[in-house]
């Protein structure tokens, strides 16, 4: 019609040409991606990697939530984050980072702590969600969130040399809770400030979160539903694991659900709801 | 007449990930030939059983692995690639040759 | 000693810190990295997070090469690149990327093609190699090269929605002749301007490239050699396949090599060593 | 008295991975049972002549995935996860339950 909206189509074709000649992909995969909104919830190790692919890939919104600064122990592995970063928000500090490489991507940033009361009006915005976090609380809430939306979860972890990729709430997949009915003693969790990791590892993890979270978007191929991924690197080895499937016992997303609004979750796993100060005892 | 008694050894391979090897002395993968007799009910029951009395393996606090009868939350059992959930988890019936996993859950990111 | 190597020192515990913690890492594989060189072949799908992850991990030397520009239709994958840095050369744009996540690394960008004349000059100052290139005559090259220097070669390749990643001519592994003793007919190798790719899918792989990369050199784990990996984006399936040995009739690596010097790769492989213009049919 | 005629059949996947699978309809996996009369010398380089000349599966020009009696240079062939040439190539005796993959070699990045 005018020139400027054919010059913005022209850009578009030129950008994902090579995602576009992809017969499983094409343009209508490109308009959903360009018409979905991804919410990462965590933007360190896993979230980086997530979030750049997303936005290369021509995804119209992210939201991306984090509470915390950038330090530079996290330049290690979180590497959308750069030294004069350091000490802003890491949500704005990827934003930033997003941005630059593509332009066009919204970008929502949220620096508080998502809790009960904030989460549901956060994620209702959004498409899917990805868990990028680092504490078992927060697990249990986004997946107790994202079940009561019905919004697709992807979920993924790392620690040391090894790392672990599902989605839950994907039709008939199981949720957090039906693999996970009681929350590990706060004694038996360790992350990352604690165990360590290896930078590569929520690398690999995050790229391949953002991998299933555009699979799901556009119904292609089939996602890492049902079934876990794992990975340990330190002999190049993956394993996909069949998991069980919904679980009708399950307190949550089962025939007679008991949880039918969130909880207080930090209560319920005995543990903060932060990547810093996991194992804490008295709360 | 000669009586010969039948000892049925199961050939298991065990394997633990995701930091339950550490309480395992940090190692990842044994192999062990279990006679009915060491493995009473040839079940999952049984081997924990086994691996938290006698096996010899446990270097740490039983408890960062084992809760009453079966593994502590957070641990996922898999049996040749498959979640325990899906074969009957502490019943399972185990086969020669069976290959069962350990893993601890990650949270970390 | 004095106030400011001290300083430095501190920072270096602090920035590697998760890793310091990692029993199998520690501050002696901290050293070998912060005293190694990587030479990455190919600053795009592969390159861009094989270099990001090495310079976070703490390598002391990058060396960058790419003859090439950055165009907007690299950004759907090739993440350290941005909006700004169109048209300038891909190595000095990954430079920069680099350089703001850790700017003790010390960047060489060699911006020629790498040919016959010139690969052995570049490559003798490295301990290992990463190819991260788009054509079957570059591939040779680097594999002839990196074997009279006997150096280890990281390779990687993506292409729609599958990658392969392997190591070769580590220890006793087998060189890419000896999977590969005669070139495949030109119009039989599709690179991913013609057949298109996945982002993400270089994504995973470049930064498996940057793992194994750092298990060579540091000694830990078992490398990916003697192994191929291929992965299969649309199941999300990893495969670990064993490959032949290091094969006594390798015209390079044999018992009785006949190549003996580095060859035109181009006449070859009857194509041409640019990402560009694969399929050429007369040279 | 009855003469049977055994005639015996092997069930065996067959993958195409890396883009070989575009020669072959652009199906991935199939699963085929072939007798020995098919079959005639139960190794590789007759199910090559059978891919080839009568399993039907073939819908591109041949000379994109053969090369005489074997493959073209760019596919590896896998028996089982392992490169055949760890088991004699074209002269490898298939059994029952193989899964042979062509993995034809990716250049891009
Ligand atoms: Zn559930
Ligand atoms: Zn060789």
């Amino acid at each position: 019609k005018n020139t400027k909206s054919n010059l913005a189509y022209l850009e578009t074709i030129k950008r994902f040409s090579r995602q576009l000649i992809l017969p499983e992909f094409g343009p209508s995969k490109q308009d959903i991606l360009g018409s979905s909104a991804v919410l990462i919830v965590g933007c360190g190790g896993l979230g980086c990697p997530a979030a750049i692919y997303l936005a290369a890939a021509g995804i119209s919104t992210l939201g991306l939530v984090d509470y915390d600064d950038v330090e530079l122990s996290n330049l290690h592995r979180q590497i959308l984050h750069t030294e004069s970063s350091i000490g802003m928000s890491k949500a704005f500090s990827v934003k930033n980072a997003v941005k630059n490489l593509n332009s066009k991507v919204t970008c929502l940033t949220h620096t508080d702590s998502v809790t009960s009361s904030n989460i549901m009006e956060i994620i209702k915005k959004y498409d899917i969600v990805l868990d990028c976090t680092d504490n078992v609380a927060t697990r249990y809430l986004l997946n107790d969130a994202c079940f009561f939306l019905r919004i697709p979860l992807v979920s993924g972890a790392a620690l040391r040399f090894e790392g672990q990729l599902t989605i839950y709430g994907l039709d008939n997949g199981p949720c957090y809770r039906c693999l996970y009915p009681v929350p590990p003693a706060p004694e038996n969790v360790t992350n990352c400030s604690e165990g360590g990791v290896l930078g590569v590892v929520p690398g690999i993890i995050g790229t391949m979160q953002a991998l299933e979270a555009i699979k799901v978007l556009c119904g292609i191929g089939e996602p890492c539903s049902g079934q876990m991924l794992i990975f340990d690197a330190l002999t190049t080895k993956f394993r996909n694991i069949k998991v069980r499937n919904r679980s009708q016992n399950c307190q949550l997303c089962g025939s007679n659900p008991t949880i039918n609004e969130l909880i207080d979750y930090e209560a319920f796993c005995g543990a903060r709801a932060t990547d810093k100060d996991q194992n804490v005892s008295i709360l | 007449e000669q009586k010969v008694k039948m000892v049925n050894k199961l050939k298991l391979t065990l394997e633990w990930a995701g930091g339950s090897e550490m309480i395992f002395g940090n190692i990842r993968k044994r192999t062990v030939e279990l006679s009915d007799e060491v493995l009473k009910g040839k079940d999952i029951r049984s081997l924990l059983k086994w691996l938290k009395a006698d096996s010899g393996f446990l270097t740490h606090n039983p408890e960062l692995f084992f809760s009453g009868d079966t593994v502590r939350p957070g641990i996922l059992v898999v049996i040749n690639d498959s979640d325990w959930e899906l074969c009957n988890e502490l019943d399972y019936q185990l086969q020669d040759g069976d290959y069962i996993s350990f893993i601890s859950t990650l949270h970390g990111g």
